[in-house]
């Protein structure tokens, strides 16, 4: 009997203020091909209409912390693609 | 007690909450919305948050300054409909001397700008409005958008406040 | 308004009083009366000054905080009686930008320290007292009496309050 | 006819703090021979019962502001003897 190997990781992908808009939508369920990245969730955020006006290179967190584009992803991970931060 | 909320910001209670005997040095800081930016005149803003994640930050920034100065540090950010010189952010840190509370109320400024998502909406007071971008020549995005933008769709919890 | 008082210290009033629409950052300072120094308890302390120069030099301290930052300064110095965790001094600076607030408010405490005629009676848990002496070793002045002290004559003006 | 030239200073010397308490009192009136500095006036206020304690170098200040021990003195002026200062 085999290991079942999962080929797909379903994340859930969080957009904010102008990158929200730019898309028309502030949440998307993703599924992308194992091993999933960061930047494999963007791939996909940007073939959206409008997507392709979000940077090649944004800042990103995974499950609320700050992360990189080769973050890996994870089943279920909350994946948010950040526009300039304008706090303060 | 949340980082955010949607109510005016009380500097005094921050003051009261880190103020204990051992601690001489109070440095407070709060950041007020301008009435201009860019060489525009504003007329209110926005401000809305990834708000579990911005909580997180927040926590971590006191964190780090508690520890790296021994000091108290209470920090609040406003998030929603702000006016013109309402306090958008209050900090005030407590340490035994001054150095020690300037130094972390420093820090917690600069690193809730550099790492608490959170984000302002402009309006202007021609009636257009834009997201704030500090990294941007002018200050706003290039995805700025000068009309009036529908709201999120309900039931859309992530969606900032 | 004097920058001496004998009246508790309120930060959210000077807060308010360099408060508008195009100072973004607003810096403030607290020193408050610790319940120890150089490792003896402190049961109370009493600030006096020589008042005339003293507030001669607040108001050159803040002009010159002004000019040089282009900022709003507000201080305020207590004297009298002080107890364990009261202001002793407080100080708000805004400006349109939070560096120069930041500069503005460091500036006027240590310029404060530095130049306002004003001297500080500590009286300790175990009855004695002592005049707080900063450049010395321990803190105390060489000429500290440590017993209670009669009061200066009246009608002498000049004695601080 | 000669113009006269006075041949003493007087001046208002004020102590504070510990100052105060080493001399035991906060205000002298002195008589000091001209030319007169801060430093004759410190001289003579060295010279009362307990003036000894007082150092050589003491802070001073002449009419409200910070001076030296050899800025001249005027008639009336007010000389300050300060302890070291311990505001803020």
């Amino acid at each position: 009997m085999g290991v079942s190997v999962p080929t797909t990781v379903c994340v859930r992908a969080l957009l904010f203020a102008s990158y929200a808009e730019v898309v028309g939508r502030g949440a998307v369920t993703l599924t992308l091909t194992a091993p999933a990245t960061v930047r494999s969730a963007l791939w996909e955020l940007r073939r959206l209409p409008g997507g392709e006006r979000l940077p090649e290179r944004p800042l990103v967190a995974v499950n609320h912390t700050h992360a990189a584009l080769d973050t890996p992803l994870s089943p279920n991970d909350e994946v948010a693609i950040l526009p300039p931060l304008a706090g303060g | 007690m949340p980082f955010l909320t949607t109510a005016p910001l009380d500097l005094s209670r921050l003051v009261a909450e880190v103020t204990a005997p051992a601690r001489g040095g109070i440095a407070c800081f709060l950041g007020v919305v301008r009435d201009h930016h860019g060489g525009r005149s504003v007329a209110s803003l926005e401000y809305s948050a990834y708000e579990p994640m911005a909580e997180i930050e927040c926590r971590r920034i006191v964190a780090e300054a508690r520890a790296r100065w021994h000091a108290e540090v209470a920090l609040e950010h406003r998030v929603g409909q702000l006016a013109i010189g309402d306090a958008a952010v209050a900090i005030a840190a407590a340490a035994p001397h001054r150095d020690a509370a300037f130094a972390a109320c420093r820090y917690v400024i600069e690193e809730v700008k550099r790492r608490v998502p959170i984000w302002k909406r402009e309006r202007f007071a021609d009636g257009t409005e834009g997201w704030v971008d500090p990294t941007q020549e002018g200050g706003w995005s290039d995805h700025r958008v000068d009309r009036v933008v529908p709201q999120p769709a309900p039931g859309d919890a992530e969606w900032g406040v």
